[in-house]
């Protein structure tokens, strides 16, 4: 993107995050950040906004009680009060309770009133893992796919994190940012210092390939990756994307991978029933039949709740995308 | 103490909402508005109220029985209809239809078809407004929510009321309580129809207010919207009126006891306030008549502005989904 | 089903709906009915629970607060206190104020408890139209789909809507019964007297035919039906299937029915984008690749939130089917 | 007043909180339990007093913070401990984890991880217990959710109590206020810090009592259970306390004020009621030490067998998904 190698510096997601915030903060005072426990002395319950109520006081960074529909609402009613709020959803699961405000309010004013309302509003959410129970770990982002008027964010990098969030910020419409916990403290990687934007509804090729395409987004493109290189030592050449935003949708870079490779798995945590898979694997078939040499494979979790115990661990595998490869070549 | 012109605006807006109100049911029922919409009769001593307690810059986050709102807020008549027949003109282009009357122009911020969700939303447009402080003249600027009495059961209301009162925000919350939600009456749904009372354990001022009496909730909204302005909180005004018609512009209201609608009916807001003026001579018979006779002509000129604007183009269906320049080839749709 | 062919008797979507409650209600006492209005002299805003509360009580046709996650939370605890509880959400879109109590509570709490909890409750909810504008008329079961642990059913006919409406009463898991505003009084079909079920998880095929297969349910089964009579007239041979239910799936069906015309359209009023649709096309084209003679094709509303203005309608229409089917056989 | 073998009783059940909450946050710690496990220290009074109160055929409804209240509703500690480590022992199967114990086989019909989600469940169970009526000992059900504090502030429970205020259902309300909602506390979320205040408005007995008086507390809640079984309807009760430790098993607690702390730890349950026992002779030293060292075995045994107990196997991944019988094949599930 940038014309000069801008410096870089190796931090994890979460800290990417938090100076994403800090930098945010710091260049608009229109910025806000309102959610449970995200004032310091904690800052968060995952910490990821450390220092910022000190810095930039309660006003600014406001702990709210445990009430998510106030919480999106206030969000919405500041958005449309000139702010630029940044409300964060503790876990995912949650947007149940404040689906109405998300769905009905933030993604619809926009258009309900002809253009003449925006809601320029930032959702972060956290996905937990099995540990926390079937209630703390869904990855229900088709959710947000199927509902016309939010754009849909998932980095799976730190620098990513740091660059699509501030993209979300300053982006004049509502965007659902979603952080894996599986991510948050174990991605480490090299983040530009200072502002760094990466731009809503571009995918990036995390390794070029060509005899298959998996194509993936947040947790799985690690996954993805592994395969790719376990797959390499066999001698088998994959592309990965990640998605970086499910809506917009680059669907572009997607067909262009496929269209070279000729055949595609769709990887993800969510469920695979009715998931986003359903929906990219349609369209790449829609677009590229006639080219394709197999049909597009997805892997996502089964039809069940997400089980607790361990040993019913239900997401997808680097074992699974490497036999769906092979299944892919006739192996 | 109110002005004789300020009576007489009230006047000229309440018998603006009950011609409105009537004339739109009358194109329901005769299927030449093709629209949900809902009835204002009963609302127009509280509207009218808000109308003369609102200062310019002032807030408003309404519902789905919105119309006596927006005019007192000060909305385009014509427009207004316009959108609630879906026409090009609408004041959303035709977009939201009667249940999301939005006009932006003059603050009328958003409205909402679902029960009890404006509640947040005023919220934090009275964080903005806090967070703004006093404009240039020194006056804060108040934000005002209406809902029914049916929405202070939902999970939002409870949500935002609290919010309001921890952060002492600059926000009036008008309870228009007219004894139904739909089909059941308020002691069939509430535990205790003390809906003041509820306001008030959060620590919030609460207060009620016969609402069919507009001076008298005209002091109380002013009180209230002072108190907002100058940074003493929220306000929680329960406005007791009765629903005059059914709960829709088609229902019936068979199922409404007849004693109880009619008691309310002698009270009806234009006809009481009517009687009243001329009681008080606060307003002459002959002012009285020719605010009656150029509010029918405004009405009338409406509907037909409304009747004779454009269909919404085809084209436009895809336009503000996002802002400007955001693709949506990814979702499906061709540019 | 059927050994004997049953009495029938003509009527419309709502008053089998309401046969269906009666029959219910009569049969077993655990039965009752909880939602907003409900209950006599209105009987319900579509007055489809009419005469229940005058007949049973308003202990078991209990008129609610609004407050729908009190009147789902309340059903599921009926549920697990030995009950079999109907709640009512009049609005579809009114489940973004309740999903939480549907899809945490509902849908999971078997699951969680190793087997130990059912949950057999129905919740029947209305699909509005336009006319009451962007939120009082979306089709959001792809979100419910996406939601292991919850039974998504959608009928078509009156005979539909009785003989399934019985079986997600009968049902030992939670059901999302859908009932279009635009099928409840116009739909008028023969409807089987007395108790009728029609099973869970069986797609009906309405129209036989062997070059094009159109699956659909609900609203869009009319749709599909006159594109079907339409192109008869054109000499083109489609079948019609009716999902009736989409969770549980009945793919078998439908890959029969594929199988034999190798071209298929998926119909439907949800968003195309990440809907039911996206989930149909893609096993069909999984299941049957190298049969298939041209890509699945979906047709469902497009990406924005649902347009007030008559002139923007979006719902496919039976213009648009009859192009795609013409599409598939390349005309 | 409490009978010697109550107050043993209870006195037995506090020291099993104590050590069992104590032992998973040692575990969590150690790494050697790998579950999002929530603490009780604070609790055990409130749990315990439960635990005397409640009778047989009563129901419940928790939280994720359910580990004393799952014991003191008679759950097996062994399968207890073997759900919170995910094995095929636990009550769940292993399914379903810490925030999600159930165990129908005592009336505890579940608990959920969305703050103040059980509350509209216990409404239900309210209606059916009320419905069924009393039993063939002419008694009634009771039916008892527990939530914290902060669990005050969410629709749910606004939804829930006006319901059960309307109905008059025989549902105890039990908040565990331990004064935080995580990391925040209740004077920063809390537009009125009277939580009974706010139970009160919806027309519902509301109580307040010291939870860290065990004693005091049985009381109350008898008497609360007393008015549900005799359909007296629901009360909402209040019971103080203080968060002993942090919010997860392995938080830290550097934000909580250490005075506040240090003062509420001078009341911590187990050796407050100690040495209360003590001083009125109405439990001796030597009886105290043996409930307390077969307390500490019964923590070992459980822990052992837990961690004995095997891995959930993989077969089951999608059983109960539904009722045995339903095809998942359409979803994609290969029998
Ligand atoms: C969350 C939600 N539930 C139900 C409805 C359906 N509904 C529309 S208006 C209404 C009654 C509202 O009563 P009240 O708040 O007293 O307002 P009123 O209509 O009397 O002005 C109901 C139940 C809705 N729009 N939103
Ligand atoms: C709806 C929802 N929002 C947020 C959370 C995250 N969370 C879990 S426990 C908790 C604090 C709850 O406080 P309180 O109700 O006082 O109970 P306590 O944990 O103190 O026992 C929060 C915010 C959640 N589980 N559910
Ligand atoms: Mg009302
Ligand atoms: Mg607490």
């Amino acid at each position: 993107m940038n014309e000069q190698t801008p410096l870089t510096e190796t931090m994890t997601m979460a800290a990417a995050l938090n100076s994403a915030l800090h930098l945010a903060m710091d260049a608009d005072s229109k910025v806000l950040l309102l959610g449970e426990d995200v004032a310091d002395p904690i800052g968060g319950v995952l910490k990821i906004s450390k220092g910022l109520s000190t810095k930039y006081g309660r006003d600014r960074v406001r702990p709210t009680p445990i009430a998510e529909s106030g919480i999106i609402g206030a969000a919405v009613g500041l958005a449309l009060g000139g702010y630029k709020p940044i409300a964060e959803i503790m876990f995912m699961d949650f947007t149940t309770v404040c689906l109405d405000q998300i769905v009905n309010h933030a993604a619809k004013l926009r258009y309900m009133s002809g253009g003449h309302t925006a809601v320029p509003l930032t959702i972060r959410t956290g996905v937990g893992t099995r540990r926390f129970g079937a209630q703390h770990a869904q990855n229900l982002e088709a959710w947000f796919m199927h509902t016309p008027g939010i754009k849909v964010v998932v980095p799976a990098t730190a620098a990513d994190a740091k660059g699509l969030l501030m993209s979300c910020i300053d982006d004049p419409d509502p965007c659902l940012f979603i952080e894996h916990f599986d991510l948050v403290f174990t991605q480490k990687d090299e983040v530009p210092v200072g502002e760094h934007r990466v731009p809503l509804g571009q995918a990036a090729i995390r390794r070029p390939g060509d005899q298959v395409t998996v194509i993936t987004y947040g947790t799985q493109v690690r996954t993805a990756m592994a395969a790719a290189q376990e797959l390499a030592e066999q001698g088998i050449s994959v592309e990965v994307i990640d998605l970086r935003t499910l809506v917009p949708l680059d669907m572009d870079t997607v067909l262009e991978s496929v269209e070279k490779t000729r055949r595609a798995v769709v990887l993800h945590d969510a469920h695979t029933f009715c998931g986003p898979g359903a929906e990219l694997a349609a369209q790449i078939t829609e677009n590229l039949w006639g080219e394709l040499l197999a049909p597009v494979l997805r892997l996502g979790a089964g039809y069940s709740p997400v089980p607790f115990a361990a040993g019913l661990d239900f997401h997808p595998t680097a074992d699974d995308v490497v036999a769906a490869v092979g299944q892919l070549l006739g192996r | 103490m109110l002005t004789t012109s300020e009576l007489q605006d009230m006047y000229r807006l309440m018998a603006l909402i009950t011609a409105t109100s009537n004339r739109a049911c009358a194109e329901v029922k005769a299927g030449s508005l093709q629209s949900a919409f809902y009835p204002v009769r009963g609302l127009e001593g509280v509207c009218a109220a808000l109308g003369v307690a609102k200062q310019p810059g002032d807030q408003l986050v309404s519902t789905y029985r919105s119309l006596g709102d927006a005019l007192a807020w000060g909305s385009d008549l014509r427009r207004v209809i316009a959108e609630i027949y879906g026409r090009a003109d609408g004041v959303c282009g035709g977009k939201g239809g009667p249940m999301h009357l939005h006009d932006t122009s003059v603050g009328y911020m958003t409205s909402t078809g679902i029960v009890g969700s404006g509640i947040p939303i005023a919220v934090g447009l009275g964080i903005a407004a806090q967070l703004d402080g006093p404009n240039s003249n020194g006056t804060g600027r108040a934000v005002v929510t209406t809902f029914g009495d049916g929405a202070t059961s939902i999970g939002a209301f409870h949500e935002g009321m609290n919010m309001a009162a921890l952060w002492k925000l600059p926000v009036l919350f008008l309870c228009q309580n007219n004894q139904w939600g739909e089909h059941t009456p308020i002691a069939e749904y509430a535990g205790s129809t003390d809906l003041a009372g509820r306001a008030a354990s959060y620590g919030m001022t609460a207060v009620k207010v016969d609402g069919f009496d507009p001076v008298a909730t005209a002091d109380v909204l002013r009180e209230a919207l002072e108190r907002a302005r100058s940074d003493g909180g929220p306000t929680f005004v329960e406005a007791m009126t009765y629903r005059l018609t059914g709960h829709s512009g088609s229902a019936d209201y068979s199922y409404m006891p007849a004693e109880e609608l009619a008691a309310a009916l002698e009270r009806d807001p234009v006809p009481s306030f009517r009687r009243a003026m001329l009681t008080s001579g606060q307003i002459s018979e002959a002012d009285l008549d020719s605010i009656e006779a150029s509010v029918a002509a405004t009405v009338d000129d409406a509907f037909t502005f409304a009747q004779a604007s454009p269909e919404v183009e085809g084209h436009l269906r895809y336009r503000d989904v996002f802002a400007e320049g955001a693709s949506l080839a990814g979702m499906g749709v061709r540019a």
